[in-house]
């Protein structure tokens, strides 16, 4: 049970990050980058690594994901005016 | 196989994946994630690999905190650096041919 | 200060902050007399490792490895440390006079990096040595996106694309090495690392090993190498070219030497080869340069190749190890008196061809000699400390009969003529009675000073040769 | 340090730390640039007669510092040492008396000075240097202090002539150190020793031979042996007593100066000749003092011509070398000082004619004698000493070398002597007669200083050459009185053959 | 081309150093013993908070050192962009901030309290501030930054020099930030608390002086 889980779970870590570097559309390749993130924490609770979990959902996927559609932000509002 | 195991090996495809967006991908901000990605591979693989016994080892767990500061400190300098190039140029890309006008 | 060790971090640290919090003023006169001090520890810390003969261990938090962090140092990191700090110093007064209190940023930014470099050479903790390789790495890029023009945030992204890629490979064989063994002190690891160890472990190696010489610019890892030194504001190029990248390729060594010296063995000949394709490729584009910074950058690219042919001929007589000491010393000290020449030249004529350093000679005598004496370095010719690496390192092929390499130093010395003559011929020119015309500064006696000072240590320290020998000797 | 340590060092420091001082100097310092000059060239002449004092008593003058593990900076005034240094001094008392005179009101005078003063220290270095590597340190040093002289006039011709005589000499000292290293790898680092360090058991014979090759094509470069004497026509570009120093005082001296340290030093003259070594070395000085002598016949320039008899001449002391046998010794070595006195008056002259007149060629040289009469008087005197003429310098060595090439059962480089000497007198004696026998025209090229009085021009440039041409006579008259050239070259030969035999 | 040859060779090395990882010894060294052996004298119940702020706390001081130099960087390009208004006011998502703003400076507090004998600490409370201040920021409530004025300058550094401080001082008795064991979880909370704000206050920078 808990190995299928595992091997669903890095798979599915696998092809969001895959997903990130594959999409055409930059704004849902940094989506799929904080769903990456997400997934990531589950891996670490999974490694009995909570610190981590927490810091990786707090910093890794929160603020990075925030730094990265502010830019995109940036990106897009440069491209309409 | 352990869940250290599993993941360690999903670390290693993350992070061979992560290396080759660096090197191939030209829009900048790709390449930031592309490295985020890398970064993540090699987390997994310390942790991985370290506790492929099933047990939880803090001195790894501690260096990937760490790792995950500096990744963010970098990921910041990265996406300062890109913003202030695009808000120059209008572009996510480098500049192909540098070094030649120089403009500076 | 009982030990000198752990005040060479501490205190480019505190002086880093201090610049933050206080701006560009107070902050250059903290940075000076924070880099006088550690001059002097540096100094001080040689002296007791010479004394001592071995390396010194200090036990960060008393735990001691592998629990907890080591600081160690031998003669080679001295040797690395009063560098760093010796070049940095004079850099500093350069720098000061050259900003004049625009571009806030230096300080704290030189600040961290000369803390990272200092615990880079201090530490012996592979974990550790990545924390150290993010600071460096990071400071530098920080340094040379400072200027904010798109060429220079161009060329620093590029820069730092290159030394993350660098850094997570190297962070990549950390984590294999701690998989495999469960320790990431050098101490602890140099006894378990054998020929017969798992293929991760040669992974590991081959990872770490890789990401360095990427972060040297090794060729074919280069391409970053001339935009971003070549683009940065004088002073920073100048710390980036003479001390940076000896940074990691001093980590390169290191760990070629110790834990991983029963791995290396078989392909010593790899690096040799790409240093011996640096030293012809970099100098044949510094030849074909057309401004002057490149020229210096691409320069830096073919001297930093003579480092890499010194791992085959690596043996008991320990005469390239010597040789790759003292290229790493002269280099030091020419490559950033000529940054710091090349940035007056540009300063005053206001232009950075080549061809327009006509005539600069009979303005500029001070400058162009210190441009001269750093060309002598790197050229190789005596006395300088560039002559006895390059002595030593034909001694060391001839004596294990790789005369290819004989031919590749040879010929590196003499394409470096070409290009150090190149500029030297035009500034030697009467410029023709148009150009005179043109409206030009004038020199600033710290800048013209500081650059000559740097230069002709870079060829006095040819006779202080035993000296550094000596010092390369204990404990390394 | 005691002082027999500190007597090299000093001669070294005499013309370095005046150097120094004057690139420190503003430019219109002139009196204190001159004083500074004169006073390092006075105390070196001082010190070199010291030294010969001392060394003609049997004393040992050794200095040594640890550069690197085994390899030491070395010198060492021995006899052969002093015949060099000595006439560097002397003659670089004249050049700097010349230049001073030569280059009133020039531009940049402290650069040009400052780089003269390093040339005679880098001159000084090579002659006392006890061993190789030292050698090589002071052998580059004068490629680099000689370029900014050579490139002094900022012209785009003054810019190729330099780049090609850099490009001769950095190519000729990277020979040069492959050689030393290589020999050093091979033999160990030794010092230059009477009779030759290196013995048959030491390499393999074909490697030894390499290294002779390498490091005499290494030194031939500057004492420009056919076919490395390209750079030589070209660097005359230069002005008047940079030539001077080149042709006599330094460069091309501090090349022959080299063969002599290897051939007898390095080698040994009887290890070199088991080699089969000094044959082909002779067999390349002839071809190059006919070759010299040939091309010297169809320059119109004078300076050109002058440069072509220069590498005629030099080899002359390498045949000397090559001759096995103390005559042949004794011949070359003399006229390594011959040939710098009698080289040095034709240069000055050359440029009394090109500052007084404008004079720069051969055919523009109808009547200077008249205008000119002393300067054309020691032109005469330095080119009959070329020719070989009786009373002068030139005779003394042409007789001992002839007398070595019969020592030596080389009998056909006498011939290559009297057909040197038929092309010396081929290329000199149209310029006496016009100079002397033809009218003058009715104006000069370009007339800059007009005759005063008896004084035909500038006393400091009249004062040298003079001087230079009385040497020429008086070496060759008092030949065989104590302290001549040709006794001191007696003293050497002695003492490297004493040790050989 | 290009493109093929760098994912063949990715995609080579991710097998090869795979089927390297499947085959491995036990570990010669066992850390985790150790740590467990000297949790006593650490002053801190945790393991991984011993860890990081104990037995490899060296490696903490130079990344805090990294952020800040980060930060640094941020401001030094960043000034330079126009100044821009905060975002569009959106009143769902400002009452949502008004209400979690404060939940997660109590969070935050939490955490930080935790990490002494269980998950938590500095880190993850300053990101939890961070957080807040970005998600007020988002919300229209507090403006992007300028150039830091003298206070905050102070407070983004003030963390990274009391553990400074409290690393040379230690200095005088013993090693690099050897703390005696009496004294360790007091100094290490000391630096905690005064890291959580720094660590608030550079990660929310990176955020707002950027945007």
């Amino acid at each position: 049970m808990g190995f299928a889980f595992d091997l669903l779970l890095a798979l599915a870590l696998l092809w969001s990050a895959w997903r990130t570097l594959a999409t055409p559309d930059i704004f849902r390749a940094v989506i799929l980058f904080i769903v990456f993130g997400l997934l990531l924490t589950l891996v670490w609770s999974r490694l009995a690594a909570p610190d981590i979990a927490l810091a990786e959902a707090a910093i890794g996927a929160g603020l990075t994901g925030a730094l990265l559609l502010d830019a995109i932000g940036v990106l897009r509002g440069r491209k309409k005016s | 196989m352990t869940s250290g195991l599993i993941f360690a090996c999903a670390g290693v495809v993350l992070f061979a994946m992560g290396t080759a967006g660096v090197v191939l991908l030209d829009h900048l901000l790709r390449r930031i994630l592309a490295f985020n990605l890398m970064g993540s591979g090699a987390f997994l693989v310390l942790i991985g690999l370290a506790q492929r016994d099933g047990m939880p080892d803090p001195v790894p767990q501690a260096m990937v905190l760490t790792g995950i500061v500096v990744a963010v400190a970098a990921t910041a300098l990265a996406l300062a650096l890109a913003r202030r190039l695009f808000a120059l140029t209008g572009g996510y890309g480098l500049p192909q041919s540098e070094a030649k006008d120089g403009n500076d | 200060m009982t030990d000198p060790l752990p005040w060479l971090i501490l205190l480019p640290l505190l002086w880093a902050t201090g610049a933050f919090l206080l701006g560009p003023a107070r902050g250059a006169r903290l940075a000076l007399a924070g880099t006088a001090v550690q001059l002097w520890l540096a100094f001080a810390l040689a002296a007791k490792v010479s004394s001592a003969g071995t390396a010194l261990h200090h036990p960060v938090g008393g735990w001691g490895a592998p629990l907890g962090i080591d600081l160690a140092a031998d003669g080679l990191a001295a040797l690395l440390l009063i560098l760093t700090q010796f070049v940095a110093l004079p850099l500093f007064l350069y720098a000061r006079a050259y900003f004049a209190g625009k571009s806030p940023a230096f300080w704290p930014l030189a600040g961290f990096l000369l803390a990272g470099m200092n615990a880079l050479f201090l530490s012996a903790d592979l974990f550790n040595l990545y924390v150290t390789l993010e600071l460096v790495g990071l400071a530098a890029v920080g340094l040379v996106a400072m200027g904010g023009g798109a060429q220079q945030l161009a060329a620093a992204l590029r820069y730092l694309f290159a030394t993350l890629v660098g850094s997570g490979l190297y962070l990549l064989g950390v984590a294999l090495i701690y998989g495999v063994f469960g320790t990431v002190s050098i101490t602890a690891l140099t006894p378990l690392v054998t020929a017969d160890a798992p293929p991760a472990v040669w992974f590991a190696a081959g990872l770490m090993l890789a990401g360095l010489m990427a972060k040297t610019a090794l060729f074919p890892f280069h391409y970053w190498l001339p935009p971003a030194h070549g683009g940065a504001p004088a002073p920073v190029s100048a710390l980036l070219s003479a001390l940076v990248v000896k940074a990691s390729f001093y980590l390169i060594l290191r760990l070629w030497l110790h834990p991983f010296a029963p791995l290396t063995q078989v392909a010593a000949w790899l690096p040799a080869l790409l240093g011996g394709a640096a030293i012809l490729w970099g100098s044949w584009q510094a030849i074909r340069a057309e401004r002057l910074k490149e020229l210096v950058a691409w320069s830096t690219v073919a001297q930093l190749g003579y480092l890499f042919l010194i791992f085959p001929l690596l043996g008991a007589d320990r005469l390239a190890l010597h040789a790759g000491g003292m290229q790493v010393v002269a280099h030091g000290l020419a490559k950033a008196a000529m940054f710091a020449a090349v940035g007056v030249l540009i300063q005053v004529t206001g232009r950075d061809a080549v061809a327009d350093v006509a005539g600069v000679a009979a303005r500029l005598p001070v400058t162009l000699f210190a441009f001269g004496l750093a060309g002598i370095t790197l050229m190789g010719l005596p006395p300088s400390g560039g002559f006895l690496a390059k002595w030593m390192l034909i001694d060391a092929a001839l004596l294990r009969g790789r005369w290819d390499m004989v031919v590749v130093i040879l010929a590196g010395g003499l394409l470096a003529a070409v290009y150090v003559f190149r500029v030297l011929r035009q500034a030697f020119l009467l410029p023709s009675s148009g150009e005179r015309r043109r409206v030009e500064r004038r020199p600033v006696a710290t800048l013209e000073w500081t650059a000559f000072a740097l230069a002709a240590a870079s060829v006095l320290v040819g006779l202080r040769g035993m000296e550094i020998l000596r010092l390369l000797e204990a404990g390394t | 340090m005691t002082a027999n340590e500190a007597l090299p060092l000093a001669v070294i420091a005499s013309s370095l730390l005046p150097g120094l001082a004057i690139f420190a100097l503003p430019e219109r310092s002139v009196a204190l640039r001159s004083a500074l000059n004169l006073f390092g060239a006075l105390a070196k002449l001082a010190l070199v007669a010291t030294l010969l004092a001392g060394v003609a008593a049997g004393e040992d003058y050794a200095f040594r510092y640890a550069v690197l593990p085994g390899i030491d900076l070395a010198f060492k005034a021995d006899a052969l040492a002093l015949l060099f240094v000595t006439l560097s001094a002397v003659l670089w008392l004249f050049t700097t008396l010349y230049a001073i005179g030569y280059l009133e009101n020039a531009p940049h005078r402290s650069r040009f000075f400052g780089f003269f003063s390093l040339c005679v220290t880098a001159t000084m270095g090579i002659a006392m240097a006890a061993n190789l590597f030292t050698f090589f340190i002071f052998y580059e040093l004068l490629t680099l202090a000689t370029f900014p002289l050579v490139v002094h006039r900022g012209t785009p011709q003054a810019m190729r002539g330099g780049t090609i005589y850099l490009a001769y000499t950095l190519l000729g000292g990277t020979l040069l150190l492959a050689g030393i290293v290589w020999l050093n790898a091979l033999a160990g680092h030794a010092e230059f020793a009477h009779g030759g360090y290196l013995a048959a058991g030491d390499a393999p014979n074909w490697q030894m031979q390499v290294i002779f090759l390498l490091l005499i094509a290494g030194v031939g470069v500057k004492a420009a042996i056919v076919p490395l004497h390209g750079w030589l026509p070209q660097a005359m570009v230069a002005p008047a007593p940079v030539s001077a120093l080149l042709h006599a005082v330094a460069v091309v001296k501090a090349g022959a100066f080299g063969i002599v340290r290897i051939v007898y030093e390095v080698y040994g003259i009887e290890f070199a000749q088991s080699l089969d070594l000094l044959a082909p070395l002779a067999v390349f000085a002839a071809v190059t003092i006919v070759w010299g002598s040939f091309r010297a016949l169809f320059q119109d320039d004078l300076k050109k011509r002058l440069a072509f008899s220069t590498v005629s001449q030099v080899s002359y002391i390498v045949l000397g070398v090559a001759l096995f046998g103390p005559l042949g010794t004794v011949g070359g070595l003399v006229h390594l000082v011959h040939q710098g006195i009698m080289k040095i008056t034709l240069f000055f002259c050359a440029g009394n004619f090109a500052e007084t007149l404008g004079i720069h060629k051969v055919s523009e040289m109808d009547g200077a004698g008249r205008r000119m009469p002393l300067t054309t008087l020691a032109f005469s005197i330095g080119a009959l000493g070329m020719m070989g003429a009786p009373v002068t310098a030139g005779a003394v060595s042409k007789a001992w070398l002839a007398d070595g090439a019969e020592a030596a059962g080389m009998d056909w480089a006498i011939w290559v002597l009297w057909t040197s000497s038929l092309l010396n007198a081929a290329y000199f004696l149209p310029i006496l007669w016009r100079a002397w026998l033809r009218p003058a025209p009715a104006a000069w090229p370009e007339e800059r200083i007009v005759a005063r009085g008896r004084r035909e021009t500038a006393w400091l440039l009249l004062l040298p050459p003079l001087v230079t041409a009385i040497m020429t006579l008086a070496a060759g008259m008092f030949a065989e009185s104590p302290g001549s050239p040709l006794e001191w070259a007696k003293l050497i030969a002695a003492r490297e053959y004493r040790v050989a035999h | 081309m290009k493109r093929f040859a760098v994912a063949l060779l990715a995609a080579l090395f991710a097998v090869a150093l795979i089927a390297a990882l499947l085959e491995l010894p036990a570990p010669a060294v066992d850390l985790p013993a150790a740590v467990g052996a000297k949790m006593a004298e650490s002053g801190i119940a945790h393991p991984v908070t011993a860890v990081l702020l104990n037995f490899r706390g060296y490696d903490t001081l130079l990344e805090i050192g990294v952020l800040l130099l980060a930060l640094i960087v941020v401001l030094a390009v960043a000034a330079r962009e126009e100044a821009k208004q905060p975002a569009v006011a959106d009143p769902v998502l400002q009452t949502l901030a008004r209400i979690a703003a404060p939940l997660m400076l109590l969070a935050a507090v939490y955490l930080l309290w935790a990490g002494a004998f269980r998950p938590g600490g500095a880190f993850q409370a300053g990101a939890v501030l961070a957080a807040a201040a970005v998600l007020l920021h988002l919300a229209g409530l507090a403006a992007a930054w300028q150039k830091p004025g003298k206070c905050l300058r102070i407070g983004l550094a003030a963390g990274f020099l009391v553990f400074l401080a409290v690393a040379a001082g230690l200095l005088v008795e013993g090693a690099l930030l050897q703390y005696p064991p009496a004294w360790a979880g007091a100094l290490i909370l000391l630096i905690e608390a005064t890291l959580t704000v720094s660590l608030g206050l550079i990660l929310a920078g990176l955020f707002l002086f950027l945007s």
